[in-house]
């Protein structure tokens, strides 16, 4: 039987990287994610699973050392929180150029600049549409429970792998912070060097006699090889669009309105269901579960269904602009949003959809 | 006797190493990157270890030597390469690792992964090709300039009370515990490229000894980036740069 | 069923522990369950606070505005957090330390001297259990068998001897609580 | 007595006429040719070749590694 | 008279910083930009004007530095290339949080990673919806001629000082490299320390007894003061979308099709209409002049107008998402773009046209 | 004789600095921060020159130094307070500019802008906070951690052999031309306090000659991230962190 | 004889009680305070006024600067 | 008007800096002009092209794929460019090099021995301003006054005197352009 446990959203996501057979991790302490290097350092599972954890330097080096980590065929991952993460955009892109599968984690917090440590959702734009230079995307995941915390760890190195490309987790300081009961899947064995040569057989391990040598760049001073190198990334990404869409549908069947939130949000919203029904609103809750690729289609498709929509971002509204493209016009797409760490209630919520959707 | 008679196989004596690839190299006549380059290859041929070798190459005219070199190698962002050669040495520790970098790269947008991969001890080898400019990117000032010395970026010489004084970042890593081996040389004359060969093989043989972190400095020209033919280039190196960066060994392992 | 509560007090007075002791506790009986606590360094020798949510079915937010039981340690705690009790819900605190007593009239209020009969017992470290118990008196949401249970999970093995210790406390505070006004 | 005879081939095509060779030559068997390769390079060549000895510092020098260096004992 | 010179856009925008009195240039060399630094260290202006001009030990530390100057009132300015500018994500950020101005310039070449160093519009989305974390936006300014380089960096100041926000101006390859003549504005006197003080009595430089000390920070750590300063912050984006928004409308009075365009795109696009109209067809150009402010109102008053909509950039397509929330689907859009360092030729631009708004 | 007697103004020997502001310092009880916070403001107001001073705050504990100094300052990103100082610096050369910062700030993130800042020699001073430690964010290992010192990312104590050497940060830049002055101090007895005043003082008077950088690191306590009662954690510190971290001028000026 | 008397002010409310005044007294004049204050910490008191000699070490060292010192000359 | 030009060949033979004096001369006479160069490390010994614009309006795209005319002086240039000139436009090329002669025969070509002349002049560093010369005999699009105008703007002060050679070059290059193919 899986294990039952009591932990933090980080704790359980350093927990899953050891146990999805996570060959290195490196990192660089912030708030409010600091417990994922703190629990893998007690844990040490370099003495068991022989699982790599190193303190880098700073975030720069963390992500340049998942870089080379994940170059070589291995399951690496970092972590970090909204400023770290802005400082690891470079190696973010040159990994997506690379076509390096990685993991990278932000338990975001509020920005812009140092901003506050307290939970934020500011970071959709970022991590959706590119916080490094260039075109290229991320399959962004949103867990909303320390349950998902887990399980996305395990998934997002599986989609990593499938496509060559970092995954992004994107979490914040409530799912973080917050124990919740978790059911930890069962210790993966870390792939062998021969796995890893069927697996990754571009992966730099050493140019064996047997094939052509290996490299990891993201450079072609040649432009019509470059582009046919980002014309393959865009049909990638079109490829992840077309198969990892993943979104929950809460209460949406009868749904006159349908708040649209993802994350530590779409948690509160539910709580926003409850009082609005007992009112006699009829809302759903629409949650995105991969950031990017977005569910446009279902947004379509509900659009047609009902009278407005309603995004909860613990943001200025950022998320809108992909419902709003998802939708095309056909109805009514508002946000209501707190920022600054502060966390909106399920009443407010209520009422924002009252007075912006429902009155408005 | 006719010089027929002496070109053949069994009369060779120095040749190509077999680790390059057939492409031309893309450096400059006369650029020290070439050589170095070579010395680099012709050590993990005599070591025989070209299938467990992985190198680093930086952001710097040395982003290409991937096309060069016949062995896996990762081009790593401007001023990384030795956080992801920690990384992958970590994760492959029974591989030998090396990074090979440019003075931009390595002394200045890099100089934190520098000192602390080798603050740590990595046991891996930097060869940190020092040539006082950025080549790459049209000869601009790097760290290494020396005082005086005319870049696209200090157009009237380096003034250091303004632009700050040359870096001796090899004296400086010399410092740390983490490293096992530290040494200046160069590749312009045959005797100095002997004496180079010699320290990267030894450089690579403190990896295979688990030593910690071997640093190999060569000055090197860049004929393109000071605006001179590759033989003066040379000259004005021993007679500008060698006065500031001595040759020779700076920490050399104290057991035997 | 779901009970909603907060518990705030000073760094230090073993607020997020019971938190977690609470939430284990449903765990054992099948319940579930989220603990999300205050974080940063405000909390620094300055204030703690965890919102702990018990539920027959599945928790929505983990953060609410709204507290079916609010427990009550110090006074910006008090000053906080009083407010945030449902109409007809339950405040628990302790004296100590407090300035100003809870106000609200439409609230049913218990007092626990935690902080006096921790210091009584000689040993200051129970303070939180003791609080714990008086809690467990008041809503007795958890068996005494799972609390033990969640105990024995959320510390290390080796200061499971001081389980038989914490199991006094919590029934110091069972036997200690005190009703102050009732709705 | 025995002699050492050397002897160098230039890849003239990848050579870039750099001189470093010319340079490091002890016995001054190396000149830049007056012609062009393909790419307009001037290429090294033996213009002495029988002063060759064989000592590889011209290859050794080379940045391009496109001198091999032959050498064999002849009997004077 | 104004003085008239041929000039590359890179050493045009760097006469332009010593004209308008710039304070000080903090900049790490990078490709297709490194002649700003070049210029500014052969003109020497530090000699003349004052201006500190200062190679910087990486782009990090250049945006820092930029943020030290910018705190105390004066006129800083940095400028990179993609790869450069995704390390500065979070000083941007930082100076975004702490409402500095400040010109920050990028000649986009090709990405993701390491790329190329040819021209590409592929950083809009980083630029536009925030390479760093959390909720901020910067004013992006889109010069499409060496004449603009030379403008907008006194404009770009102008604005940066107006809205105490950093300015970015988003170039190119083409623009940065390619010469063309260039009316140059006089010389401007940098500010006094008299000025500076009345102009930016926030500043820090130096508490005198008659004011409370000036602080320079994007932090706080109370999460309502926070949510105040970011909705103060967003009500400052919501004034700058009412009162700057920049574009230029070329042939588009009688067009039944629009290019919408911006940069070096636009230029080429000029040429496109030429080809087009020549053919026949009725097509206009909108280029936006401000990325960010995003000439919204009048794309969604166009879409009344004409048939459909092609945007072309040197990207996978990343404007087209602004355009397609400007018109709300109202009209048929579509991107034509070329990446990796490949421009698009003005007459695969008309075919392109052709086969996916006229024909499509 | 009655202690009402004594506490009189005209007997005041020693008080708060008024470029204190009024706001309680938010450090944990005992820790050297505010000792550390004072000295710089004592410094500032015996020279009279705090409309003439730009402080720049770092991330860590004392990133809310801006609220206890009433001094114009900024907050730097983490690690990047040598570089804000370098320009405010350079386009205020007339002012006096000091960063205030942690050791995590300095030496690990901020270690190329903190060789540089030294290297360039910029004219301004670089309180260096050594408590061996990652305070503000919960005790965290950090470069300059002892070897075995147990830390919320060490919790079996600094295994040198993985975690890397504690860095000597100090002894490094000492070695930069740029460096005028460089001395080690701390802050945990009045002797100590009464040194480290001085050379505070003596950096900011650098300042004034333009001298280059003053570097004056403070070897402190972090009680909290320690796990030690403040009196506790200054007595393991002169154990523990002095015999690594010796008290004393490193690099004094050689002119007098 | 003249003598040299000693008193010290601490800022109850602002005191941490952190103690470490007390180690820095020379003449054992600090104690920290069974009561506690507003924030809950023992604040810092004079234990032994007589004993103080107005030296300032405690000052010196509280990282709160909490305390004033005040020092006066009497005859004895 | 509008005239189109594409100028390549090896980094090192002037091509830049002859674009630049082109569109120099162009301003000189009031003209809109553009120059847009190849640029990046791949120049290191390898080619060098510009593409320089003269124009009577506005300039819409600096940059082009069809040429009015191509000067080409090396191999490369010829395999790259050749076909890029308009139906009925112009190649001038120098021969020194080249192997593969153009082949195109819908263009008028002109040949001029620029690197021949320039070693015989015994200055090869005249030899763009000797290609320069020729262009300018084929398309007089500049008046030779503007050109020189044009010299003086471009070259720093300190090389002024070195302006009368420069002319002497752009008269021999004028002197022996040689039409090789009219359509
Ligand atoms: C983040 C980033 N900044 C700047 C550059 C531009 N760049 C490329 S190479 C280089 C410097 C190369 O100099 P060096 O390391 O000395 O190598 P060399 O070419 O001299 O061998 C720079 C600044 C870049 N590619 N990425
Ligand atoms: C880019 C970035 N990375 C990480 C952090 C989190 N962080 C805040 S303070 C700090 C370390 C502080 O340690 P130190 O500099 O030693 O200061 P102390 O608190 O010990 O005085 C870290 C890692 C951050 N705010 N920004
Ligand atoms: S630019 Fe300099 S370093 Fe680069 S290849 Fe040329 S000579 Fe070598
Ligand atoms: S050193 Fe090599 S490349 Fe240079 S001239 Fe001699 S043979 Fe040619
Ligand atoms: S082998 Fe020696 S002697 Fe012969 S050409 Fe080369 S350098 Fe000269
Ligand atoms: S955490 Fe440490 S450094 Fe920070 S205030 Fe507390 S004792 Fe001081
Ligand atoms: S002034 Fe000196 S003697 Fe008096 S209490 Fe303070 S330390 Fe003790
Ligand atoms: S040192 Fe200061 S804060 Fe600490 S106990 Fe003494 S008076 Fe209080
Ligand atoms: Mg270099
Ligand atoms: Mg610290």
């Amino acid at each position: 039987m899986k294990e039952l446990r009591l932990m933090k959203g980080n704790e359980a996501i350093a927990e899953a990287f050891i146990r999805a057979g996570a060959d290195g991790y490196f990192g660089y302490p912030i708030t409010p994610q600091s417990e994922v290097l703190e629990y893998l350092m007690a844990q040490k599972p370099y003495e068991t699973t022989g699982m790599v954890v190193l303190q880098a330097e700073s975030e720069v080096a963390a992500i340049n050392m998942v870089y080379g980590g994940a170059g070589c065929g291995k399951k690496v991952v970092t972590s970090s929180s909204s400023p770290g993460i802005s400082l690891k955009a470079e190696g973010i892109s040159y990994m997506a150029g690379a076509e390096l599968p990685c993991l990278v984690v932000n338990v975001v917090r509020g920005g812009p600049g140092l901003g506050t440590i307290q939970p934020s959702q500011g970071d959709y734009f970022q991590s959706t549409k590119g916080g490094g230079h260039g075109d290229y995307k991320l399959i962004v995941l949103a867990p909303a429970s320390v349950q998902e915390m887990a399980d996305f760890a395990k998934l997002g190195f599986e989609l990593a792998f499938k496509y060559r490309t970092p995954v992004m987790i994107q979490s914040d300081g409530v799912i973080g912070q917050m124990m919740e009961k978790v059911e930890l899947f069962e210790q993966m064995p870390r792939w062998t060097n021969e796995e890893i040569k069927k697996i990754s057989p571009w992966a730099t391990v050493g140019k064996t006699p047997d094939r052509e040598r290996n490299i990891i760049t993201s450079l072609d001073l040649d432009p019509a090889r470059q582009e046919r190198h980002v014309y393959k990334l865009g049909a990638k990404y079109k490829e992840i669009e077309e198969n990892e869409v993943r979104f929950e549908k809460i209460q949406c069947d009868d749904a006159e309105y349908i708040f649209v939130a993802y994350g530590s949000s779409a948690r509160i919203c539910q709580k926003s269901i409850e009082i609005a029904r007992a009112k006699g609103i009829k809302v759903g809750l629409l949650r995105p579960i991969t950031l990017f690729p977005f569910p446009k289609k279902v947004l379509n498709k509900l659009a047609d269904q009902v009278k407005g929509m309603l995004t909860v971002e613990m943001s200025l509204g950022q998320m809108i602009e992909d419902v709003q493209l998802a939708v095309n016009g056909k109805v009514k797409v508002e946000h209501y949003g707190r920022v600054g760490g502060m966390i909106p209630s399920p009443d407010e919520i209520v009422a924002a959809l009252e007075q912006k959707i429902i009155g408005g | 006797m006719d010089i027929k008679d002496i070109i053949k196989p069994e009369n060779l004596v120095y040749s190509k190493s077999k680790l390059f690839t057939d492409k031309a190299l893309s450096y400059c006549p006369g650029c020290g990157h070439g050589t170095a380059h070579k010395l680099v290859l012709q050590t993990i041929e005599e070591m025989g270890i070209e299938s467990e070798t992985i190198g680093v190459a930086p952001v710097g005219c040395s982003v290409l030597a991937y096309e060069f070199m016949d062995i896996d190698i990762q081009q790593a962002s401007h001023g990384r390469a030795p956080a992801v050669a920690t990384a992958i040495k970590r994760l492959m520790p029974e591989k030998f690792v090396f990074t090979y970098q440019g003075d931009g790269d390595l002394a200045a947008i890099g100089t934190a992964e520098t000192i602390h991969a080798c603050n740590r001890g990595e046991n891996i080898v930097i060869i940190f090709i020092n040539n006082g400019i950025y080549g790459m990117t049209g000869g601009q000032m790097a760290p290494t300039t020396i005082a005086k010395m005319k870049t696209s970026t200090s157009p009237y010489g380096r003034d250091t009370a303004i632009m700050g004084n040359p870096l001796k970042i090899t004296e400086l890593v010399a410092q740390l515990p983490g490293v096992y081996y530290c040494t200046r040389q160069a590749v312009h004359t045959a005797a100095a490229v002997r004496k180079a060969k010699k320290a990267i093989r030894q450089a690579f043989e403190n990896q295979k000894l688990k030593k910690g972190l071997s640093f190999v400095e060569i000055v090197s020209n860049c004929n393109s980036g000071w605006k001179m033919t590759p033989v003066d280039s040379n000259i004005w190196m021993e007679n500008n740069m060698f006065p500031f960066y001595p040759l020779g060994d700076i920490k050399v392992p104290t057991e035997k | 069923m779901t009970e909603e509560i907060i518990i705030a007090g000073f760094g230090g007075q073993g607020v997020l522990s019971m938190g977690k002791i609470l939430a284990y506790s449903g765990i054992m009986q099948d319940q579930e369950v989220s603990w999300m606590p205050s974080y940063g360094p405000e909390m620094r020798g300055g204030t703690a606070n965890v919102t702990v949510i018990l539920s027959d079915s599945r928790v929505s937010s983990p953060i609410l505005n709204e507290f079916d039981t609010a427990i009550i340690l110090n006074q910006q705690s008090m000053d906080k957090f009083e407010s945030t009790v449902k109409k007809g819900g339950i405040l628990l605190y302790d004296s100590n330390g407090i300035t100003r007593h809870p106000q609200r009239k439409d609230i049913t209020i218990y007092r626990i001297e935690a902080a006096a009969k921790a210091s009584e017992t000689g040993n200051t470290k129970v303070f939180n259990m003791i609080v714990l118990g008086a809690y467990l008196k008041i809503k007795p949401i958890v068996k005494l068998e799972n609390v033990i249970k969640g105990l024995k999970k959320s510390l290390p093995e080796r200061y499971h001897n001081l389980i038989p210790q914490n199991e006094q406390a919590i029934q110091l505070g069972m036997d200690n609580v005190k009703l102050i006004q009732k709705v | 007595m025995a002699k050492i005879k050397g002897a160098i081939v230039v890849e003239i095509e990848k050579c870039k006429g750099c001189g470093v060779c010319e340079v490091a030559c002890p016995t001054q068997v190396i000149k830049l040719h007056t012609d062009v390769n393909g790419k307009g390079y001037h290429f090294a060549y033996m213009e002495n070749p029988d002063a060759c000895i064989g000592c590889a510092n011209c290859a050794m020098v080379c940045p391009d590694s496109v001198i091999s260096v032959y050498k064999m004992k002849v009997e004077a």
